[in-house]
């Protein structure tokens, strides 16, 4: 992986968020505290004023960066969800990884969410998009997938995922508390990152396209 | 959303700035990262540090001062704070006694307290507060949320530090006292998170939300707005139950805090006093001590909470030591 | 409507009833006719007395005990107290030295307190307090009427009276800190009497009522919603220049109160502390001492009052000096 | 006067001031502090509830009960003024009182309103109503006038009274921090003056034809 990939995702994920404040903030205050978006942005701007700087390092340590930029950054339980991922994935990643060991240490990353927030698939969360995309991206590389087919092909798990937490009970996280009510409505933070993948995925089908 | 703003994004540096301002006798507001610390650094005590987002005031920052907290991190509004704030605050104020951590049972709290207890390098435990019996607690959540019993946790754990007890003894008095809270809370309006600036559940003008959290979380259940009284009669009962499923006891009494969450005239707040100190004596349950007013708030929203916590001699003693805070003042 | 009530006949006893109990180490509650007396008597001082309409809690009751007033007056909401409340009080709690009211300046406590006073066969004076500055002075009206700055007068005069000073000088000293202070507040949202049902004024989204009264009075006009800093710019403002045109220097410094009306949250009246501690850095005066929170509130209207007491070594003393009552604790 | 018609009043202006509930208390509301019928009513109440024990009094006795009893229950800038009256009534008014005495009594009344409020004509209170009323009782009385007659016009001074509040701006009371905001609005203790007037009058005029 490529610092220089990484800086323009973080542009385009911001920009994606900015996008989609309207869903993102609606769906954390109707099961939530309301403030999911408002955290992610600030997460999104710190580390967009930090790429100038991210730029001049590997890709793993702007990945460690990254990953400590949100946890003081983000806040809120997403903070250090967000974190561990990236930290994690920052610690796993060789400077000569093959898109094996990306998808390896995408799903590590995606472990260390679990492990932070004792969390697993079915208790809607983000989880419930990223183990799916993990676990699909980990699957189309051992096929033999190229990176334009995966990421032509991940947005759709992960908009499987997101529409997978509607008709959930929650059982962690802030919507823990409503029982049934919860129901019905789909996770604020499954549904961010829904968001950036699918941002992601988009900017490396541009890259293949272009470079094809 | 009508708020006395300049810019979303500014409200917390400078309601901070004007705390600490306000109470520049008290405490002392260090930014980027953002704490606030007492005046006049404690020696030889366990620091007590508490935190979590911001729109509780008094809650926690107003809590800091003598026989109280040493430190509070307070993270943007609704969110809980980051672990650099903890680390720097643990750093300002730890003094040979290690650092005792106070947290409100949230995802968001828990995760980031924990993150910091895990990179800080001096002595240190964490009493996590899960004193709102409105959410059943059950094995597959996350657990129950800490709300206003809170304030009773910080004010006695406060004492107690203060006399030199150590991290051990800490721990285990603080778990005790949340063990012995209890809280309901209900809701008339909601509260509007100032970046999200619309309200953050729609309530009709006849509804009451009973078993809201302090973030306006829903509760229980969507009720018919009733009189006072029977309102009150389902929360203390709620509390009741609560406490014989947990086998605690209040049959020493009990410190009755009957907590606003902002936007509830102090008139009203009397009013569910009177209602629940009535409820209380049909129970045969002495109200040791009462605290009435805003102490754990919920941004903007009218509502309030009860809190019952089955007192005993040790609790009662820690409760009516000297305190000068912000927001609580008294011996002092 | 969306309160806590069980009957709106009721509230006023119900809350009396409840505040008695949840301070009774400080307060006793006399019911027909009612009125707040200390729970234990003082003695050779001048007995000071206020009350007035309900709905400005803690304001006055919440301003009984040690170092404050003897005994306070409730009406019920907004509405002044009668003559037979000030009696039976008077008669409680007058203790060789005289009595002495202290009444805000509205046409019905006016009346109602001269009417007490005449009726009354013990040596008594009134200190009439009028500060705020919202409604400009005309010789063809009432005067101004007493707001928050009613705060400073009881807690100073209070003081005093605890020294055993005689009633002229209680009279002296109260009227001069009440010509020392002036406070200018603002609505964002109108308040709500409880037998009326239904807000007392319509007020926009993006509208604030600037000047507004404690009891949802319209007040210097009508303006739109604008950034907290240019809001308190132009009160202060106002009350500076009210100082000015009445000869008063704040040269010495101020007493800054940034008063809740109810439903504002601590976090935005700290933000407006903040606001105005800036303006008077801008006119070079010194801020001696501060209070924020709610003290004179307007049932469950969302805003805030700013008050400036011009203060001087004298008043700081009997600002300082300690107090315990439900609604101000310090020094004790 | 007798006991009776006083005891019989009460009832009467009770109900009407119950009737214009609405009236009473949006003027309050626009240019007060909305809880003038409150006051009144509370008044009205209490004094219901004492008419057995005023029944027994001499109706200078009852009126200084009745001026006591409003003193004790109305609060707020009515109560005090509304007492003023009455005591003031009580203490003129001699138990072989004829129409004039009668008359001259209410003037008194009206002018202890004006002293304890430190107020006359033309400042937007209930005085607005009660002195043109007071005037006219007079005048119609030495005129000659019946007391069916009297009853029959008193109704339309107390109406123009109350209409002469709207252009004014107000000088005393509540209203007088308004400035020309009060412009505009009627107020609130001149419509319940003009309320009760009223219905006084129309007892008055029930017994007269039922009289004949
Ligand atoms: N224990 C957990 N495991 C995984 N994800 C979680 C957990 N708790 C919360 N989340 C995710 O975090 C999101 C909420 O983030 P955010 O609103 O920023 O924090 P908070 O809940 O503290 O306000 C939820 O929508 C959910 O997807
Ligand atoms: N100084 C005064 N002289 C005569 N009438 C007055 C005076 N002040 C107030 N009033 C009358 O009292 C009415 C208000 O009564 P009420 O609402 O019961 O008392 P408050 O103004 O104290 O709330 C006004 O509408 C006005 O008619
Ligand atoms: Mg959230
Ligand atoms: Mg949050
Ligand atoms: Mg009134
Ligand atoms: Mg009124």
């Amino acid at each position: 992986m490529q610092t220089s990939f990484i800086v323009q995702a973080i542009q385009s994920v911001y920009q994606d968020v900015l996008t989609h404040e309207a869903d993102i903030e609606k769906l954390d205050r109707e099961i939530g505290d309301g403030d999911h978006y408002i955290n992610l942005k600030r997460g999104c701007q710190t580390l967009q004023q930090l790429c100038p700087e991210l730029a001049e390092l590997t890709a793993q340590q702007a990945l460690q960066k990254i990953g400590m930029t949100l946890l003081s950054s983000v806040g809120g339980a997403s903070g250090p969800l967000l974190a561990s991922f990236f930290i994690t994935m920052a610690k796993t990643l060789q400077p000569t990884a093959s898109q094996k060991d990306i998808a390896l240490a995408f799903a590590e990353g995606v472990a260390a969410i679990g492990q932070r927030g004792k969390s697993g698939l079915g208790e809607k969360t983000m989880l419930d998009v990223l183990i799916p995309v993990a676990e699909q991206f980990k699957q189309m590389v051992s096929d033999g997938h190229s990176a334009l087919e995966i990421a032509q092909q991940l947005p759709h798990v992960a908009a499987e995922g997101l529409e997978s937490t509607r008709p959930l009970l929650a059982t962690k996280g802030r919507a823990a508390g409503l029982g049934e009510r919860a129901i019905g409505h789909l996770d604020a933070g499954a549904k961010s990152c829904e968001v950036i993948i699918n941002s992601v995925c988009r900017l490396v089908i541009a890259q293949q396209n272009s470079e094809q | 959303m009508k708020k006395f703003i300049n810019q979303v994004d500014d409200i917390l540096v400078e309601s901070l700035q004007g705390f600490a301002k306000a109470h520049a006798d008290i405490v002392k507001l260090h930014l980027s990262p953002n704490f606030i610390t007492r005046q006049h650094k404690a020696h030889n005590k366990v620091a007590l540090i508490s935190g979590g987002g911001s729109g509780h005031e008094p809650l926690h920052s107003g809590f800091v001062g003598k026989g109280m907290l040493d430190a509070a991190c307070p993270g943007y509004v609704f969110t809980s704070p980051s672990p650099d704030q903890m680390l720097a605050a643990a750093e300002a104020v730890e003094c040979g006694k290690g650092v005792l951590f106070i947290v409100k049972n949230y995802a968001g709290d828990v995760m980031n307290f924990e993150m910091a207890a895990e990179m800080l390098s001096v002595p240190n435990a964490t009493v996590l507060t899960n004193d709102d019996v409105a959410v059943l607690n059950s094995s597959y959540t996350t657990g129950r949320r800490g709300v206003a019993g809170t304030v009773i946790v910080e004010k006695t754990l406060g004492s107690l530090a203060e006399t030199g007890a150590d991290l051990a003894q800490c721990v285990a008095f603080g778990e005790k006292v949340n063990q012995r809270c209890g809280s309901m809370g209900v809701a008339l309006t909601s509260c509007t998170v100032p970046a999200a600036g619309k309200p953050t559940f729609d309530i009709a003008d006849h509804e009451i939300e009973m078993g809201v959290g302090i973030h306006g979380e829903p509760g229980r259940k969507r009720e018919k707005l009733r009189p006072a009284n029977d309102i009150v009669e389902d929360m203390i009962n709620a509390i009741l139950h609560d406490f014989e499923s947990r086998n605690i006891s209040p049959s020493q009494g009990v410190i009755l805090l009957v907590n606003g969450f902002a936007a509830t005239p102090l008139m009203e707040l009397y009013l569910l006093y009177h209602a629940a100190s009535d409820q209380l004596k049909q129970h045969g349950i002495n109200i040791q001590r009462s605290l009435v007013g805003n102490y754990t708030t919920a941004l903007d929203m009218a509502g309030a909470s009860i809190t019952l916590c089955a007192s005993d001699a040790e609790i009662l003693q820690h409760w009516d030591s000297p305190v000068h805070t912000a927001g609580l003042r008294w011996g002092i």
